[in-house]
């Protein structure tokens, strides 16, 4: 059994009073009551204050790109599916520049959990316009206030029929944890949004906001019931669900594809008859 | 320029099956004991335009494609206006008898005799070329019945008929056509292999797990081939939606203990830049496949060009050491692709294979290699204890990489500048203890440069200096001038950087008079040489209209310099 | 007026039968009927058949890279407000190499249109899969089927709540012209995903095979209801709707930015007592 | 090395206010008629950790930061741990009076008795600050006057009332610190400018349109500045979804008529690699701002480094004209940004500006500049006639460009090689014209250089090669050598492409030992000048631990060479 202690304590860089504190609590929590030890556990990280995470955690670890946590992550995936694989990283990192690798992991469908920290603003490079800022923010690099429509990843998730769609609140940590672990357990790729005030740069959604309106979902939602679904994914104003939004049970990736059923790719080797065999298939 | 080869252009409107006619050809040729060189020549579309399948033959060993045609098989009337200059002395046009080949020496074919359906023509104008040139008929048959047995008998009889048939015609035409030399007896049991099938196969024997990419020519024929072949070797391929995912995908299979490859073309190569980068810091050995094509932007996209040398050297902000690659041949292919695995593994670093257009899809004969001779590239281990440090610092600055999920060690690695346990630093000493670990690795890979090939005398008087696949036109180009009396050698660089100045640098002294050859605008390697060197190489034959060199230009570009 | 005949005629580089000829000829005869003349037209692609396109019209044309057909037409239309711009590319192009274009723009909601010819495959390139390509459909990179589920571009757009959602058919010209012309008549980013046969590299979703499948959109669907709506996007199987699948009237972009309202910025000169003054907040 | 300036350091955690007394501090000091030369030093959070804010300031001319610090100003303990070591013999502590200060001559300041609310410290650190350095408090005042006249009279009168307090309690302590020289009374009037802020005019100066954007350190502030100011005037500036939508968006922009601009670090510019390539092909100008930080990958990405250059000089697949200037001072990041918008119009092609984090950061008293002086760019004409080619061959290669949609001219433009109209083309003739087309542009360019800049004697003794930000250290570096008797000069380029070797090799050749003085790894500069020239620069000095080039660090690094 793992226990929290064997995950580690670390200093962190992040602002006293950061929701972020909170979420690696919750994620050290999940995996030790998961029963993970840390050599199992692989967090891919982007770049951002969320994606400092792994650094503040005994596991292995791989910070690669802004806005480039699941393509590593799906790679590392693929070559060792018995990696549990978590890619973490904020919204901005998430769903503005890596929107692109967000819709093609939805639908690849391999089987890990993608924890985005959503503190709906860019925390490191101190407080530009996330996709999910608020219409209307202002912010130094929006004067005018933010003019896009704000990004809904709930909305988009259970759109496309992903295979587990939930949010969390870094206020919550309990829940969080059992989140978690829920995404954890599913097979395929889960979505867990978390919701998490920054004391520095987000003055709008700040930890009271979030409290005010955040409410857990009961037994009355059908998860798996996509307009059910929808309705409460398109839920984010004064009232805003917590919990596991959208369920969808399907084949994940890694079961389709025959080259995975070997085993790990670290421990292939070359196969000379094999080689010789698709040498010799060149022969004129 | 008279040889023992022969020049046989196919050519015609996209999905008219000009590669078809050219696939089988070639592969007889090759399958009876002929040496090839394949140039296509496609357009940036799937039906119409004007398409050619170049196949320069003959019983002695072949380099690079020449000017000239001999045989054209002409698939429309458009072929026949296009290509009539060209026609060597001997040369002669196959055509369908209603076209205009007016003034020319031509076979008329009547293909609507061998058959009224159109799908057969291609294997009549097979036909009417294999005896042209007196090729055996049986090799041909058997060509056929493998490539049609699958659609049924009667398929395969109709066109065993008209092949026949077609055959047969030409001989009672008047004699139009020397037949080709009597094959190499020993070029038996050759494989017949582009550039890029060559590259996959060499990724093969050096033990490529995982192959991520994003279509885009002439890059994507390396995948294809992993894709085909690769699956019964347990090889994971897949299409990522960009050439960022592609690229990041594979450092982060990389990572957990994949051999990764990632071929793609500038653009697309364009954009893993950044990951290029992110593979230096944290030390994971991938190896890029960048098949050149013309710039800037789109350019001519399935045209050919050696254009991105720069791009493979710099690419990535920041410094790190890397080494690239540049094949000569279709067989350097195999052997550098492996190479460049080797040295990814080793120095833990990206590493890159520099081809184009040209050679991607140029199909050659091959003996086999000989896979005992390749020793396997050990993998990572994937054992260690649990105070483990991945970038702990060693004399060589090469750290024991460990595969993460086997063992009690935690493996950490990090874009930021970090310290030996993989965690972010800030730390000026850190950073340059780093710094220095990357350089040493850099100084070692530098100690293990292939050297230049040197193909001639040292102290020749003119010294063609080239790189990649302009390889075989310079060779060719050499060889007719020291015929000719004069003396001349080809300096070769398989391997593009890093550069060991005293691996060249006296040999580039002793020439005479150095020319370099490039397919490009500004003398990349040239310039490059000098950056690193001092020497300045200031006659350039360059080509960037999108055609390989041939060993007619680099006379021409020769007569115009001296 | 404007004329089909002044979008001029040209010999073009796709294959006979391909969907692309049916879509330009719907795209000229809506210009036409909207009365644009060929100056005022700009029309941005990236790269692949689809996007070779306006080669084939009268019009400005900005051909750019692979992916990339939104960020430029969103410049150009930013830049000059008073351009009738279209963005137009294949499928790959638009939600495979760029699908965070797609998602930004649909927030962003500048006033233009876009036309996705979606012929679910990579013509160019030689039939390789892209994100609409049907789960399981095999090509030469996907010997084991496509594995990821496809992408649905229009239950995205409607969870995103776009501006303008529409669906049309090569197939059907006539209904094809009108909804380019609803679209660009529409204020806000108007998405059209065009279906469309590719005969050479698609031998699944055929002309038959649309054909038997798409019906029209009749009044009893209310495309303001996002629930209709989804419902709609949704249904891509036995049966595919044609027409506009949802529409939702908000404020676009430019008008919500004040530097636009100055005019071109062709035309904008610099101020020099505004730069002066610009220059003395900076004094000490 | 005594001078007559002072460097203050101001010290602590982020978040406890340093950054807001070194401005105040630093408004204060060149309102007064001061030189200054800040060097902001942070970590790479937003919380916590150990910043500088560093002040050196004087009458006179200072060019470049120094090491020793004269007075450190410690918001916490930490921070007289760190610096202690550094104190010059001067070298004055300001800290509250619960730190340690044992053995250092200190300014313990009661803070608490200032005020008991923490948030009015940072007033008092600075009338402490202010005092020890005998700065007028007139000027003190009015600054925290218009800071905090918004916030209402009560948190102004407090402020203003901590602010004297803590003034008057110096002059109370022993005598500590030396008074600052008396200012240079004719500096008046200037702006406090820091490099970033100086690219946003130059930038506003030559009608920036639009500007888009991805935010990264150390370039978003550029993208701030103008968004902030730019409004006023008109500029449209956008954040976009990512680097590769900045880039391609204004290139849109720039085709229907706005002058662009795109501020970026390493990391973002590596992803907009493929679009720089795409200006390049469409003729398009457009200028990215590439403010330097050190890598691979995210590196140490709050700190500085000049490690970018070939990475800025080969970005892009193909071969293509453009200009890189690389401003060594806060007045040249106003006047190159001016160049490059004129030269990138003039030549249609991309140009760059190469800055740095120091450099980006670092606050400047300058001279206002003369606006009349600067020659309005003139914008791309909208009227053009119905038989309108984007591309028409000219003799040097500019065709005209006209913006669409205000006339009868179609204008089209296609990433794919094309014709004079702009449609797309695959024939080899109309290829060779249009590479020769965008060589003839680059030729053009090349003509255009700004020569590198000699300061000292040509027939020095040691010739100081730098490029970009390093220009001030080098300078001081110099002026020390030669009031030390020695023979020593500084060459800056301030313009690093395209190269004209006779604007600058007899100066090379002329001078008695040369050494190249740059903030990277390999010696970027001195290896591109080796390329273009031959001349081999063999003594380098390199920095890229983060930090600034100090005259210090120049000094030490010739005493291990010479
Ligand atoms: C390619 C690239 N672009 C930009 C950056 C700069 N950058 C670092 S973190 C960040 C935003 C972080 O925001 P988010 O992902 O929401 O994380 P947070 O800090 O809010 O947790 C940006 C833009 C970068 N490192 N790399
Ligand atoms: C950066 C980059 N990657 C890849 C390519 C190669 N490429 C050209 S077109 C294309 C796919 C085209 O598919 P789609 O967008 O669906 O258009 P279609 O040809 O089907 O109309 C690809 C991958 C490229 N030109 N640039
Ligand atoms: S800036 Fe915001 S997100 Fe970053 S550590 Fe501070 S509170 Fe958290
Ligand atoms: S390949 Fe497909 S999409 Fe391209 S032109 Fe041919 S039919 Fe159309
Ligand atoms: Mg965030
Ligand atoms: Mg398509």
């Amino acid at each position: 059994m793992a226990t929290i202690e064997e995950y580690g304590a670390f200093d962190t860089a992040w602002c006293p009073g950061c929701g972020d504190h909170s979420i690696i609590r919750a994620l050290k929590a999940a995996l030790a009551g998961l029963g993970l030890s840390p050599p199992q556990v692989l967090v891919v990280t982007g770049i951002g204050q969320a994606a400092k995470s792994p650094q503040y955690m005994n596991c292995n670890m791989f910070t690669g790109l802004h806005g480039r946590s699941l393509p590593p992550a799906q790679g590392a995936k693929l070559a060792n599916p018995g990696l549990a694989v978590f890619a973490e990283s904020g919204d901005g990192c998430s769903y503005g520049e890596g929107g692109n690798h967000f819709l093609a992991a939805l639908r690849r469908n391999l089987d890990l959990t993608y924890l985005v920290h959503d503190n709906q603003i860019y925390g490191l490079t101190k407080g530009q316009a996330s996709p999910t800022t608020g219409q209307g923010h202002k912010t130094k690099a929006q004067p005018n206030g933010y003019l896009s429509e704000s990004f809904n990843p709930m909305a988009v998730a259970v759109a496309m029929r992903a295979s587990f769609v939930a949010r969390g609140f870094s206020g919550d940590v309990e829940h969080l944890t059992g989140l978690i672990q829920e995404a954890y357990r599913h097979k395929g790729f889960s979505l867990v949004d978390i919701l998490q005030p920054c004391v520095s740069f987000n003055k709008v959604n700040t930890y009271a906001w979030y409290k005010e309106r955040c409410y857990k979902l009961g037994p009355e939602h059908d998860p798996t019931d996509p307009v059910a679904a929808m309705a409460r994914a398109t839920e984010f104003g004064d009232k805003i669900p917590l919990g596991v939004i959208y369920r969808n049970e399907r084949p994940t990736f890694e079961s389709r594809l025959p080259s995975l059923s070997a085993g790990p790719l670290a421990l292939r080797k070359v196969d000379k008859t094999v080689l010789g065999e698709i040498m010799d298939s060149f022969r004129a | 320029m008279a040889d023992a080869s022969i020049n046989i252009v196919v050519a015609g409107e996209a999905g008219q099956g000009l590669v078809t006619i050219g696939q089988l050809m070639t592969r007889a040729l090759i399958r009876s004991g002929y040496e090839v060189v394949v140039t296509q020549d496609y357009m940036s579309r799937i039906r119409g335009g004007h398409n050619l399948f170049i196949i320069r033959t003959g019983p002695e060993p072949i380099h690079g494609p020449r000017e000239g045609v001999d045989i054209l098989v002409a698939l429309d009337a458009l072929s026949v206006q296009l290509h009539r200059d060209e026609l060597t002395e001997r040369g002669v046009v196959v055509a369908d008898e209603a076209i205009d080949t007016t003034g020319l020496k031509a076979l008329k074919v009547p293909f609507k005799s061998f058959s009224a359906k159109s799908m057969y023509w291609n294997t009549a104008a097979l036909g009417v070329l294999g005896s042209a040139i007196c090729h055996d008929i049986g090799v041909l048959e058997s060509l056929l019945t493998e490539a049609f047995e699958k659609k049924g008998a009667e398929v395969l009889a109709t066109n065993l008929g008209v092949l026949r048939a077609a055959y047969a015609w030409v001989k009672d035409q008047p004699f139009l056509f020397e037949c080709l030399a009597p094959p190499n007896p020993e070029a038996t049991g050759r494989l017949m292999l582009h550039g890029n099938e060559a590259i996959a196969l060499g990724a093969l024997a050096a033990g490529v797990d995982f192959c991520s990419f994003y279509p885009m020519t002439p890059g994507t024929t390396v995948a294809l081939t992993l894709a085909d072949q690769g699956q019964r070797a347990g090889v994971v391929v897949e299409q990522a939606e960009d050439e960022i995912a592609a690229a990041n995908m594979a450092i982060g299979a990389a990572y957990a203990g994949a051999r990764a490859i990632v071929p793609t073309a500038g653009g697309g190569f364009a954009l893993m830049v950044e990951a290029v980068s992110l593979a230096g810091m944290l030390e994971t050995p991938v190896v890029f496949v960048l098949a050149q094509r013309p710039g800037p932007a789109t350019g001519l996209p399935t045209r050919t060009m050696q254009g991105d040398l720069n791009l493979a050297l710099y690419a990535g902000h920041g410094e790190f050491p890397r080494a690239i690659f540049a094949p000569g041949t279709v067989e350097e292919c195999f052997s550098l692709t492996y190479r460049a695995f080797d040295m990814a593994e080793k120095y833990q670093t990206p590493c890159f294979v520099l081809t184009d257009q040209y050679q991607s899809d140029s199909y050659r004969s091959v003996a086999p290699f000989d896979l005992d001779e390749l020793p396997e590239i050990a993998k990572a281990p994937t054992q260690a204890g649990p105070d483990y440090k991945r970038y702990a610092l060693t004399p060589d600055g090469v750290s024991p990489r460990v595969i993460p999920g086997f063992s009690q060690a935690l493996v950490k690695v990090d874009s930021d500048e970090h310290d030996e346990a993989g965690h972010i630093t800030e730390s000026p000493a850190v950073r340059m203890a780093m710094c220095a670990k990357r350089q040493s690795k850099g100084l070692a890979l530098l100690q293990e440069t292939i050297p230049p090939e040197l193909y001639g005398e040292r102290d020749t008087d003119l010294l063609l200096v080239c790189w990649g696949s302009t390889l075989g036109a310079a060779l060719e180009a050499a060889h007719i001038l020291r015929h000719s009396g004069k003396s001349a050698a080809v300096l070769h660089f398989c391997q593009v950087w890093p550069l060991l100045e005293d691996q060249f640098l006296p040999i580039l002294e002793a020439a005479g008079r150095v020319v370099a050859v490039e397919g490009n605008e500004s003398g990349q390697m040239a310039r490059l040489i000098r950056q690193e060197t001092g020497f300045d190489i200031q006659d350039l034959i360059l080509r960037f209209d999108g055609w390989p060199f041939t060993v007619d230009y680099i006379l021409k570009g020769l007569d115009g310099l001296l």
